[in-house]
């Protein structure tokens, strides 16, 4: 199993979570960050005095996959995430060693996405 | 050179004429000091300035209305602009606005500028000789009036729209657009004294004129960014700030406490407080029609459309209030209502208007308008000397003011929308109308004002000292 | 099919008679016409109608004290609400409201049904016959306190009441509960006239009311979620925006300037300048007496403590106001300032008000009627002519009025009371009265109004346009 | 012992002769119940105590300009702190304080204490004879100016200061500092009567002397922590919160309608109407000021530079206001406008003040004062019977106004710092001035108040009920 | 050394803070993140048009400890975080390889937790 | 490749970035959190009633490198956070199996930071 980890612009997750939905990958996590990168910052100036963000927001995006499936991930993510300016983003792939499913308490791969029903409510 | 010493003669010389001592002003001071102003002039004054205090006021309701229907990143923007504009129409409609507004005249006003060298106020600004408010509270209220149709204009344009182009149009709006339209139709120019049309406090004269120009800046400016879909339908772009919008809107329907009652110019003849109570059950009755109807429409108590419906109401009961009885208030409120949830989806499906202005301003004031030359009272048409003496269609005066409406709004429309599109035509030709798109994106804060309205919602933590 | 012609049936009639030109009301527009209306109706109509503008602003003050004291997800419902439940307190106190009130009579008022038809208002309504203020801007001042009572009752019921619920008692509260309560302490009922009852502006009438309603809501509705632990111990739900309340505290204690000494009705006596005096002592000593209470209780200087204590102490010296001298005003306040967090601590321990309002205006509401037999000056009850004209117990006026005050109040409260929770179980067991766990849990503002007072706050930055 | 003893006595001795009759009070109860107080009392009453509550709705303003400017961990704490202070400048004016400012008397009033006894008030305050509005409505417009300055004086003092502070300051303030200093200015002492300083509304007498306390604190308490770099340099300490600093201008602009037009003490001689529009000009010409200053300066269109460009020119205008032509109103609020970013960078280099208080309350105020020496026109000085009747220097009054408006200030400043100065030192020996850097960092609404202001933004959900 | 992550609802965190702490384990990190899985999103009105917020609000424990002491957390969070309704959220397993205390600058399992005083400030 | 993750005081980072850009690590990541560990909690009071908050706010930062830098990186953290008093936070290494630029689609060790062009613009 693992954990395919997204820093991108929060513009391009739509297009990404339905995809990945599609595709029969419903479950994922997204967190609101700040990045630095190539990106520049931004200065503000507030009553004269000048303040400079050097973090630009971007969303971080967790999503747990078996390791077959890490491939059609990340091509997706590539796939939508691309403007070609700097700022893009990275992916990072890490390793996970167990899932457990809260509300059965089921461990193993299984529990990580939820191929079928989900895709079919996709599509319905 | 040559140009450029001229107009700084001219100016020099509009320095020396304000300097030099104004003369033959009939002079409120002088008749104070010789004992002999009539209680009536502060009775009436008081009124008539508590009431221009209150519509002043409007100006936060208008930017509260405007800051919770914004986005967080383009909350701030909406403070400087407010403050401008407000700064920019006083000081043009003390030069020349009233002047033009309430001069005599039929086309145009010709007396007043900065106010001084008019003689006798009550011949010189015959129209509001009604009243013997002094001259100065007479200017603070109609300026402002011209603020509030001013604050109007740009509730299609938040989230996108450079700032200089604020301050360009405040001029050209407040110093002769809304002086030459509002004389036209409540400033003793032709359409209120050859056609006879009514407008109590302004539906037309500051409502619709004041969308008309919001309807022309929103033609050349466009949508927001993202606003509508790739196949073309709209999509949602939620106000940041609902409680903020409330205050605004409660703002505002106080501010129409001042509004409405206050176009008495006067408290002498007992009147206002019968405007305040027209008002007030018409604006009940828009909330209650604006809520029914957006809840049957699409099953939701829309904190928007409440809000909405009581300012569409407020603008709707402007023109008629002094003109009819307070059961009419109650159809006119509740149409406007009405019109409000609709106005907004029909217009939403097509041009962006974030905070549902051409319809609250536009449509209703249409509708308030018209509603005169349906609901006016015979004895108030007498009372207030304009229009049909035999009162609307619904009190047995037939069609006679009603066409007057139609006729005296369609041409208020027709020349605003001129002389507005055209103001900003020439603005997008030279400084340009619209931010950048990386600008829209950051927001108007950050871009145009360097620093975020709430800096520690952008900024972390680790970034501010 | 009989009955729903009959309905329509009535209901023309009701246009129709609207629609009618009114018959023998004293007609203050004929007076103006004649030029023989006097500058005294001016005068006292000016002050009521402003005084009355400041009390109608008081709907912001309740809106955002509650919008302070809730939870971010619940702020947006509050704007929602109070709209409402003003447009519909408007429509039907002057349907029916103002004339069960105001009309003559011991038990219920008798006239001025949609304010017309009434004949001379002096006589017409003769408890307020006192001052010649034009007939409007009396029920627009005694329509603004009927919605300041109403908005009183759902202090209580914040965070998880149905909409629907306003809705309902809105009607039945401003078209009968309240009008013939108030109608009995100061519309020239039998608590007034018989037994002698003094409530200058409101303690009883207003605040005790709208809390006895709150009461009468909350003992049906139940406490928050999460509000009490397994164990039964309170559990804080702190309010999301202290600001925002402060905001609201400062625009109550604003709209007390017109609350307490706009009911002189009227400015010539020259008394209501000390009424405003007296208010705002008692309001700053209760602000004293319940920062230190709480301090020394809690060692917590408690923000809303503060603002609770003006209010308790503001609605304390609503009754008393035009009664006592200046002095009176600090252990009026003082009192007040201290019961209020005495009171919400004792009160949080069981049932959940997340305002205070039960303490604020219930409690304070009773000692502020109370206080009335112990500080009224027999100089100011001679001149308003109501109860005993020795004074209070401190003035050597004996027990007499103290007795009346505890009478009076316990025989409103009752009524209220009774007809209150009777509404309420009605309404409970149609359309019920509270939403759903997952609607309380997700907040009113997305399952009842379909999107969140503070969007930003909510949806991720990634799903708005 | 036998101290605590006689305090308790004297104690008792006030408490009694304030429960004794007022005697020998010229009685406004007494005049109405005979049908003999003249209209005008009501009239001129009518509008000091509508001014006087405009002025009032101050405390939001100045209230939600702190806010503005505060980070969001020291938001809640304003409304503690103005709640409390307005509460004790209400006690101490009405116990002392108007007593000392009004009475009569080159250095200090003598009569008054706690409003009463002191005989016919048109001689006993004689400085206010001029107009015959009842002295419970003088009272009420000297309060709320006296609470504006004390505003004004926590403006340098934000994020830092503990809440202790305000309390016995506040005591002192208003109980003798503002009355002594504002007695001499213009309350009929010394400076205005022998020196013939012209101060209509209060530059001086309210702004100036606010900011010296302001000025006297900030030099005891230092700047925030992290607010200059370790090399000195100012950082930006961002304030949260740009729409609610928004509401604090346009309340403090609306506010200032009743500030400066209500310091005629009356409306019966129809000069309050002028003053408003003088008013008006001047904040506008001092927004544009500000603007063009700031954004020439900085390539920013700054909206707290706006805001404080509003009430910079509003506060320059207030001494002039009741002086000065209309047209003196643009180059005062001009220059004001103008002033007040490049007065914010300066100070701003050394010492920290957050609001920019000390530029926009005290250097205008300065700048307002002297403006009085410049174009005070002799028309208006005749009429007021203060100062030079040839005018100000620029209608060839010569020098003479300008130097009486320097000394009248710098003996202000002088008298009010070294008070102020020596009150904070007392405080800070003894109780202490500044909460711990641990408090400090955590935020004055969590540390001395036990919750945040906005607890949703500083504790995770999961920890909230 | 393993991170254990968990996404959770945030009405279930308390007991387990508590209880963790109980046990020795009083040192986490909480993010409040969205995530997507199963349950369905909500769907908002504003003027007419719908705007689907497909992401639940989700609050993301980062706990890191040593190998042996997984399952005990493990447990722990199952124990509490089950309702049984979709949306009880994941646990994921992750290698960390070192760990330093910045406070002191060791390094090594005995820095994750505080077994023993913090079990017995718990307990006092 | 190696994932840095550091949960620190908010205060401290702005030294740790500027000493991380001129060392050639301009990319990172952070995300406001809240932690538990040795750190007191906050008790607050509303109305009377406790309220507790036992987390305090912290700044987690993830910084990608490959294996040969995780020592200068962990350093620099280490020397700019420390205050000595309980709450300075903790680092982790956590194993990254794979990168991705999504601006070029690139991947591997080379996508992790941008050495030169960084420094330069830090330089200069
Ligand atoms: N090595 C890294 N470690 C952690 N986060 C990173 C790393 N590299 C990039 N990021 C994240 O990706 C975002 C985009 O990176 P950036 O360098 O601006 O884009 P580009 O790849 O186009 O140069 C950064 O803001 C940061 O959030
Ligand atoms: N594979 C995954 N990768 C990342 N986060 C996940 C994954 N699966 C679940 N989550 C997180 O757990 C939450 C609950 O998952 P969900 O599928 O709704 O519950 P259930 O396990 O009951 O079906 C999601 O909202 C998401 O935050
Ligand atoms: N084992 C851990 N797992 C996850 N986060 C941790 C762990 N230990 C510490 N933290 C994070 O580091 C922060 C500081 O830890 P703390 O124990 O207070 O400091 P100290 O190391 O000085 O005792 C915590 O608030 C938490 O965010």
């Amino acid at each position: 199993m693992k954990m395919v980890v997204a820093y991108i612009r929060s513009e391009v997750f739509e297009p990404i979570r339905t995809e990945l939905l599609e595709l029969g990958f419903p479950s994922l996590s997204v967190t609101e960050v700040k990045g630095s990168g190539r990106q520049r910052g931004v200065t503000g100036r507030y009553r004269g005095a000048e303040l400079t963000d050097y973090l630009r927001p971007k969303l971080k995006v967790e999503c747990v996959v078996g390791e077959p499936d890490v491939q059609v991930i990340v091509d997706t993510f590539l796939k939508h995430a691309r403007t070609g300016a700097v700022g893009d983003g990275k992916l990072f792939v890490m390793p996970v060693e167990e899932a457990y499913r809260v509300r059965t308490g089921e461990s193993g791969a299984v529990v990580l996405q939820a191929h079928r029903d989900a895709a079919a409510a996709a599509a319905g | 050179m040559r140009r450029s010493w001229l107009a700084r003669g001219s100016l020099l010389g509009i320095v020396a004429a304000l300097v030099l001592p104004a003369v033959a002003s009939a002079d409120t001071l002088d008749a104070a000091n010789n004992g002999v102003l009539p209680d009536s002039v502060a009775i009436n004054s008081l009124w008539v300035i508590i009431a221009g205090c209150f519509v002043m006021f409007m100006q936060a309701g208008f930017a509260f209305l405007e800051i919770g229907f914004s986005r967080g990143k383009n909350a701030g923007t909406v403070i400087a602009k407010i403050l401008t504009n407000f700064s920019i129409a006083a000081i043009m409609y003390w030069a020349i606005g009233f002047a033009f507004a309430f001069g005599n005249g039929k086309i145009i006003g010709d007396a007043g500028f900065f106010l001084r060298d008019y003689g006798d106020p009550q011949k010189a600004f015959a129209v509001m000789g009604l009243s013997d408010a002094t001259i100065e509270s007479k200017w603070f209220f109609q300026f402002v009036f011209c603020a509030v149709s001013l604050a109007i204009v740009w509730g299609t344009t938040l989230e996108r729209i450079k700032f200089g182009v604020y301050v360009i149009y405040a001029v050209v709006f407040a110093g002769f657009i809304y002086p030459i339209a509002s004389h036209w139709v409540f400033g003793g120019g032709w359409l209120q004294s050859n056609i006879g049309m009514q407008d109590f406090a302004g539906s037309t004269a500051v409502h619709m004129i004041g969308a008309t120009g919001a309807f022309a800046v929103l033609l050349q400016l466009g949508a927001r960014r993202g606003r509508y879909g790739p196949d073309g339908s709209p999509r949602a772009i939620p106000g940041h700030n609902m409680p903020l919008f409330g205050l605004g809107v409660l703002i505002l329907w106080l501010g129409w406490f001042g509004f409405n009652p206050g176009s008495t110019l006067g408290a002498l003849d007992g009147r206002f407080p019968e405007v305040i109570l027209v008002t007030n059950l018409a604006a009940a009755a828009g909330v209650i029609g604006a809520l029914t109807t957006s809840y049957v429409t699409t099953k939701n108590i829309d904190i928007g459309m409440a809000g909405n419906g009581a300012i569409g109401a407020l603008v709707a009961i402007t023109a008629p209030s002094g003109y009819v009885e307070a059961w009419a208030a109650l159809p006119i409120g509740l149409i406007a209502g009405i019109i409000v949830p609709l106005g907004i989806a029909a217009i939403d499906k097509k041009i962006d208007d974030p905070v549902g202005a051409l319809t609250a301003h536009g449509l209703c004031g249409v509708w308030g308008t018209i509603a005169c030359g349906l609901f006016t009272a015979p004895k108030f048409a007498k009372y207030n000397a304009i229009g049909n003496p035999d009162g609307g269609l619904f009190y047995g005066g037939g069609f006679g003011q009603l066409i007057a409406q139609v006729v005296g709004l369609t041409i208020a429309f027709i020349f605003v929308f001129i002389m507005s599109y055209a103001t900003f035509w020439a603005i997008k030709k030279t400084i340009g109308m619209r931010v950048s798109e990386e600008y829209e994106d950051a927001g108007l804060d950050i871009s145009e004002h360097g620093m975020y309205g709430y800096p520690e919602q952008f900024i972390p933590k680790s970034e501010i000292a």
